[in-house]
């Protein structure tokens, strides 16, 4: 049988960069192929190359079947249903164009039912939790490749699992390869090498643009692939953390909004807690509620001895507090993409790059936005670039970098090695561990288990709005989590 | 509150009309109903030709100029070198949609933001309409024509009155029950998303500009019919009035959305006001105060009314 | 201090306008005297001084216009730039303020940055631009109005004003609703504050109506050019809707009433009113012959004249000679009775009088 | 390629200087210069005064109503119940900055886009205008006022265009240089990231708005001591030519940015052309041609060569 997906030749090159080299690549019928590589090895402007999105270089042949993606920044629109996210594209129409609402509803009941996803089809996506949304993304990938008959066809998944707990990742794996029994194909890319290694047949490895290798996943440990992916070898991914000593001196009390009932806790310095859950559960909540982002309901928040409530906290009082965000919603409320990468870097820290407190020096600023990049490893290291230019995961690293230079005493995140490659990601933790051992508190809010098992102290497991477990010590295994949080 | 939002501008509506059926006799007759229905034609044309582009988030600030062209235009060849009215009509309309085109390339294919390039061929096309018609009325539209338009149609209204309710009919069909309409939505939300959900938004964008010269050229059209004369400098006044009907008209029957039927309120509503203060004696200044300030209310009526749900102009 | 233009027409109404009748049938007898004599083509009335240009040649005109979209006003600067060419030698330069009090005063920078030898600013009020007309005389220059409303006055410092009678057109529309109606006709006077000559011509028909006819009624709506396009056409309906008596609808100018005409075509009442309004524009006035546009009275004032007129003005004030306070430009009526003058593409045909073309440059010497 | 987007509009003002002077002997001479930098004063105070607001991504139809109301509110004070110039002129400023704070309260604190508000405001202000003055150009305004706006004060140009170039660095200084012009980018650009910044962002917005309105108000005041005399009709003209020129001033100096010497120089473009076209004898049409074929022109230069990289306008 003849391949669904055949490349040949394919560059791109942004203005004067070449992100991609001369790719080659070819997927079979009825195969999984992992796509792999760093942040910024091109993985995505592949796919959008596939999608038309992007042209190709001149020189390039690119022969395909019948195609549907999942990209890696969703493309839905908040302010729309489910339903018209999910059909935007492919409406079916009656009589003189109409769109058959019923038809179409019927329609994507059994798609929302395939990746597992319980919400009326006339639901804004905006009132989703990113987890909601990445379904439903998903979702559309799926109904896309539905519709797109019974040729060959190939379903191309830009990090769908980076906002999946663990459930949604193995109902997807097991969509994936219904899909494949019935000879349709599909690209997929993921950070995370063991879900690479548990789905693909065979996985291409993107290296600074170029296709280095195509092996068959049987044969590699995740170890290979990490290696083949950075070409050298590397160490522990997460770091040693120091427990945490003194006296507590971040207490919030009786938390609520949104999803979240009511939450307690007090941290020390230094530790670094985790908070997890299932959607809906408001694990996700705490860190927008936390730091004034998303008005809280009732509750209070202690920092020393300066008491504040919740519900009157702004972001400003909450960074004049020491406390720092970093949200899910990359495009939407972490960056401003348009703007260079030194603009976002220093933008809650502005007035300590002035001279007289009311001059900036973009002198001052270009050199540590160099430092930054550095420290953080974005590449590619052009402070002056907008931030739109780089690949999701090195934007993640400018956003935490923003945040850190404000040296926060009271970090919180939500999920902040979304789509970040394995590599950035020890990077990443890196750089938590050792703002703990110079004091501050870290909030992760995230479904990686396994991170929250490694780095943290203790995790809070909520359920239905409140605190039912709180796993610390030697029961604190991504087991034990799993258990807990999938526990009802 | 929904239902409030929804129907806010159509209760200011009837509470002015309430009010100056109370204070005028003259004003609560059927005769105010044909006055108001037939003098608007033109506006609420081009407000529909507006609302098409700013359904897609694009601003087509030339829309008074194509007005004031496409009527010149249809005057030129059917009053001065003698076309049948049929012709004339159709290629001015043709003229105003390659107009329409040429803001679309400019815009869309080069990706210059709408609001700027529209300024710039507006003032362009106002300056060709000049040229043109050597700066002076053009006049000798076929009385065919000017009959047509100005002739009751039904109930004593004429045939353009007519037509722009069919377009209201047609936009709204097209915007609320058609895919390309939710695809215009989808659009404005957010055009990078719409793009890699496969949607074809270079088309889709530049058919709305296309869409709204065309309208705006037919609107110049029955304005020039209507007057049997065309004046070159007529156009530039429809500006204003077009942009506050079509943003009035976001925010009533399906508030938050550019929509026809919100459109078509909002001409009317606005118009409304006006005819009563000239009704009871109030022409000139006091009729502006009356037309801001009841465009200001209705739009914040309507706001309070839906917890800011607008649709996203800038 | 204060504003400008209040007492100004009723003293110029004032200067022109004879006693008050005492009965209806006298009233309407002297006006329809008056509308008689307009009817038919004007005749040269002077001015007889010559003036000598010999001396001009080489001598610059900065011409400031208030808007060169408007039809008449692009053709008045053609022409009086070709006039003053022709037979002065003088250069004229024009300035189209396209409605900006910025650009006009540019024109007057202009002006005094090119060292012109005059200034004639059309169609704008001269209380707008005291500042500019002090500063130009101070540089040397002469500055002329024109076409600001009433004959000879040049109250804002200019050196003269050339334009129109604007008080007699009033006057004129008055006399010809007050002969139309039978001395019982009541009208509204569609004014548009925004241009210079309107107050002046809206009270003269206003103070003519009262003067002649004592059973007449005529009310002043303001309606400025912003507007013309969205309010006129209402205002014309609501006004037969309210109060059907008031047949008479006098906006200043055909370019005003033409939006309202198509109103009264789509409100089929071409036959209930009576629009009349100055200028005779081509293009417009033609709708005289149309009996559902409702337009039965359109004034002209003679375009080509005026140009003369302006010309030998302009010559006067450059060579120091006494400036003519009023020409006596040709005003013809054009009405339903003569509606057949229309006709052709050479409008300065419809006036039947010609005799401006000789009688100026007669005036003009050379030595 | 980004000095040439940088630069382009500067080159196509250079080639229409150079074009001008080949073709007019009377242009290429100081008392031009003179004649452009003195006229256009009134034009860049107003334009900064949309710039800023636009460099928060408001758009403020009401522009040109405020520059009418202020002159005429100055003269009414001054030259009608004759206050001092002093007096008169920080009291009309303030009523304009007061009308800023309605636009801002209705479109940053109740959150109704501010297109919306101010096309509903600006008409509203328009008819208090005409209102307050009778619809009649008001006199009287104070001799000592009218000198200032009208000698010269340096090199032969009146004071009020260095009070324009003063204005131009401060928003220069303010907009690139501080912490407060790099935080309306980011308002413009994201506000919610802004916000989770912690900017102000309702201040920063209101603020802007107020500026704008203030600046508008300023520019009325120049207008009407320039002329000794305020014509309540004269703002309606200041609608256009201000957003065309800070929509092609982001075009240029800081391409993509609104930034204070591209308005500068795009006001001052825009001017030579049609001045030129004066020397030349073209009045009328032919300037308008101009006029918008070359906003067209210089913003797609640019455009082109700086790879589509524009402020995000709608
Ligand atoms: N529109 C663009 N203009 C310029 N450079 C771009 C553009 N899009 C992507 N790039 C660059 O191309 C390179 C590849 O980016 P891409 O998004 O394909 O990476 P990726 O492999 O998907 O990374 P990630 O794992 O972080 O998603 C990066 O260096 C990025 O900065
Ligand atoms: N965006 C949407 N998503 C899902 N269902 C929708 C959507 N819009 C409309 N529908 C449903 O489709 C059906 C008909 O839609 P709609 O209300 O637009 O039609 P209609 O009542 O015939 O039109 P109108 O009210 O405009 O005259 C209704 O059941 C409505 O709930
Ligand atoms: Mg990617
Ligand atoms: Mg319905």
């Amino acid at each position: 049988m003849t391949n669904v997906l055949e490349l040949t030749g394919v560059s791109k090159t942004f203005d004067d960069i070449r992100v991609l080299h001369d790719v080659t690549l070819a997927v079979g019928p009825g195969e999984i192929l992992g796509l792999i590589g760093e942040n910024g090895s091109g993985k995505s402007t592949l796919i959008k190359i596939l999608s038309g999105y992007h042209a190709a270089d001149p020189g390039a042949e690119i022969r395909a079947g019948g195609m549907a993606f999942v990209h890696q920044d969703l493309a839905l629109v908040a302010s729309m249903t489910v339903l018209e996210n999910l059909r935007i594209a492919r409406f079916r129409t009656g009589f003189g164009w109409r769109i058959r609402w019923s038809t179409e509803r019927a329609g994507v009941k059994r798609f929302l039912d395939q990746v597992g996803l319980d919400v009326h089809p006339d639901t804004r996506v905006g009132d989703l939790s990113v987890t909601e949304q990445a379904l439903v993304a998903v979702a559309r990938g799926l109904a896309d490749i539905d519709e797109t008959g019974n040729g060959q066809r190939l379903l191309v998944l830009d990090e769908p699992t980076a906002y999946l707990p663990r459930d949604g990742v193995e109902r997807l794996f097991g969509v994936l390869r219904d899909l494949t029994a019935q000879g349709a194909s599909a690209v997929f890319v993921s950070h995370r090498l063991d879900e690479v290694r548990e789905l693909c047949d065979r996985v291409a490895v993107l290296r600074g643009g170029e296709l280095v290798a195509t092996v068959d996943a049987a044969d590699k440990t995740e170890r290979d692939l990490l290696e083949l992916m950075l070409g050298r070898s590397v160490e522990d991914l997460y770091p040693d953390t120091a427990s945490p000593e003194g006296e507590p001196w971040l207490t919030v009390e009786g938390l609520g909004g949104g999803a979240l009932r009511e939450l307690s806790f007090t941290a020390r310095p230094g530790e670094i807690i985790g908070f997890a859950g299932l959607p809906g559960s408001g694990y996700d909540e705490v860190p927008y509620l936390l730091t004034g982002a998303r008005r809280a309901t009732g509750g209070t928040v202690q920092l020393d001895d300066r008491s504040v409530s919740a519900a009157t906290l702004r972001p400003r009082a909450a960074i004049d507090l020491g406390m720092a965000l970093l949200p899910a919603d990359r495009a939407r409320a972490g960056g401003a993409a348009a703007l260079t990468v030194r603009e976002n870097l220093t933008l809650p820290s502005l007035p300590a790059f002035t001279r007289f407190r009311s001059v900036v020096s973009r002198g001052r600023e270009r050199k540590v936005a160099m430092e930054q990049s550095q420290r953080y490893a974005v590449t590619p290291r052009r402070p002056e670039s907008a931030l739109r230019f780089l690949s999701g995961g090195n934007q993640q690293k400018v956003l935490l970098a923003k945040w850190m230079l404000g040296e926060p005493r009271v970090l919180a995140l939500h999920e902040p090695t979304q789509g970040v490659d394995v590599g950035a990601k020890r990077e990443i933790f890196a750089h938590l561990s050792a703002a703990a051992a110079a004091g501050a508190v870290v909030l992760l809010s995230t479904v990686e288990h396994e991170d929250l098992a490694h780095l943290c102290g203790r995790v809070h497991v909520l359920r239905g709005g409140r605190c039912v477990r709180v796993i610390e010590g030697g029961e604190l295994t991504p087991g034990r989590l799993a258990e807990a949080v999938y526990a009802s | 509150m929904k239902t409030v939002e929804k129907y806010a501008v159509l209760v200011v509506w009837a509470l002015i009309i309430g009010f100056f059926s109370w204070r005028s006799d003259a004003f609560g007759s059927t005769s105010t109903v044909k006055l108001i229905l037939s003098t608007q034609t033109v506006i609420l044309i081009a407000t529909l030709g507006v609302m098409v582009s700013l359904a897609v988030q694009e601003f087509d600030l030339s829309i008074g100029s194509v007005v004031g062209f496409g009527g010149c235009m249809v005057a030129v060849l059917d009053g001065v070198h003698g076309w049948a009215p049929g012709p004339a009509i159709i290629v001015s309309v043709l003229v105003c949609a390659v107009f329409g085109m040429l803001n679309a390339a400019l815009s869309v294919l080069l990706g210059i933001p709408s609001i700027i390039v529209t300024l710039g061929t507006g003032t362009l096309l106002t300056g060709i309409t000049l040229g043109i018609t050597d700066s002076k009325v053009v006049t000798g539209i076929s009385v065919k024509t000017v009959r047509f338009m100005t002739d009751p149609f039904l109930f004593g209204i004429p045939a353009p009155f007519y037509l722009g309710l069919l377009l209201c009919l047609v936009a709204w069909f097209v915007l609320q029950h058609t895919p390309l309409g939710r695809r215009m939505v989808f659009i404005a939300e957010n055009r990078e998303v719409a793009r890699l959900a496969g949607l074809r938004v270079t088309l889709i964008r530049a058919g709305a500009l296309v869409a709204t010269a065309t309208l705006g050229g037919l609107a110049g059209i029955v304005l020039a019919g209507t007057n049997s004369a065309a004046n070159p400098q007529a156009g530039s006044y429809y500006l204003l009035p077009t942009f506050a009907a079509a943003f009035l008209g976001s925010t009533t029957i399906v508030p938050g959305r550019f929509n026809a039927w919100g459109a078509f309120v909002a001409v009317y509503f606005l118009t409304t006001g006006i005819t009563g203060l000239q009704y009871l004696g109030y022409a000139g200044w006091p009729e502006q105060v009356f037309y801001g300030g009841s465009l200001v209310a209705a739009v914040t009526l309507s706001h309070i009314a839906g917890h800011r749900r607008m649709p996203s102009v800038a | 201090a204060g504003c400008t233009d209040e007492e100004a027409p009723a003293t110029a109404a004032a200067q022109t306008t004879g006693p008050a009748v005492t009965d209806s049938a006298a009233g309407i007898a002297e006006a329809q005297k008056i509308i008689d004599q307009y009817r038919n083509p004007p005749a040269w009335q002077g001015p007889n001084d010559p003036v000598q240009i010999g001396a001009l040649s080489g001598k610059k005109v900065t011409y400031i216009s208030v808007s060169n979209s408007i039809p008449v006003l692009k053709y008045w600067s053609d022409k009086l730039t070709g006039l003053l060419q022709q037979y002065g030698g003088v250069q004229m330069t024009v300035i189209d303020a396209k409605g900006s009090v910025d650009e006009a005063n540019k024109g007057f920078e202009q002006a005094i940055a090119q060292k012109a030898d005059a200034i004639v600013f059309q169609a704008l009020p001269p209380a707008l631009f005291q500042a500019q007309i002090t500063k130009a005389k101070a540089a040397g220059i002469k500055v002329i109005s024109a076409n600001t409303g009433v004959p000879g006055k040049v109250d804002g410092g200019q050196d003269a004003e050339i334009g129109f009678d604007y008080v007699k057109v009033g006057q004129l529309i008055g006399d010809w609703m007050v002969v139309d109606s039978k001395g019982k006709g009541k009208g509204l006077v569609v004014s548009s504050d925004d241009v210079p000559a309107s107050q002046p011509q809206a009270q003269a028909t206003v103070g003519e109506v009262k003067r002649l006819c004592p059973e007449c009624d005529v009310s002043i709506k303001d309606v400025q050019i912003p507007q013309w396009q969205t309010s006129v056409p209402t205002l014309f309906q609501t006004t037969i809707n309210s109060d059907p008596d008031r047949k008479y609808l006098l906006p200043l100018y055909d370019g005003q009433a033409l939006p309202g005409l198509g109103a009264i075509r789509t409100a089929g009442a071409g036959a209930k009113v009576t629009v009349g309004a100055f200028n005779a524009t081509p293009g417009i006035v033609e709708q005289l012959k149309d009996p559902a546009s409702g337009l039965k009275l359109d004034i002209g004032g003679h375009n080509e004249w005026w140009a003369y007129a302006a010309a030998d003005q302009i010559f006067r004030v450059l060579s120091g000679a006494a400036p003519i306070s009023n020409y006596q430009i040709g005003l013809r009526i054009f009405d339903t009775s003569n509606a057949n003058l229309i006709q052709g593409s050479d409008e300065f045909a419809w006036y039947g009088a010609s005799d401006y073309k000789t009688k100026f440059p007669a005036l003009w010497t050379k030595n």
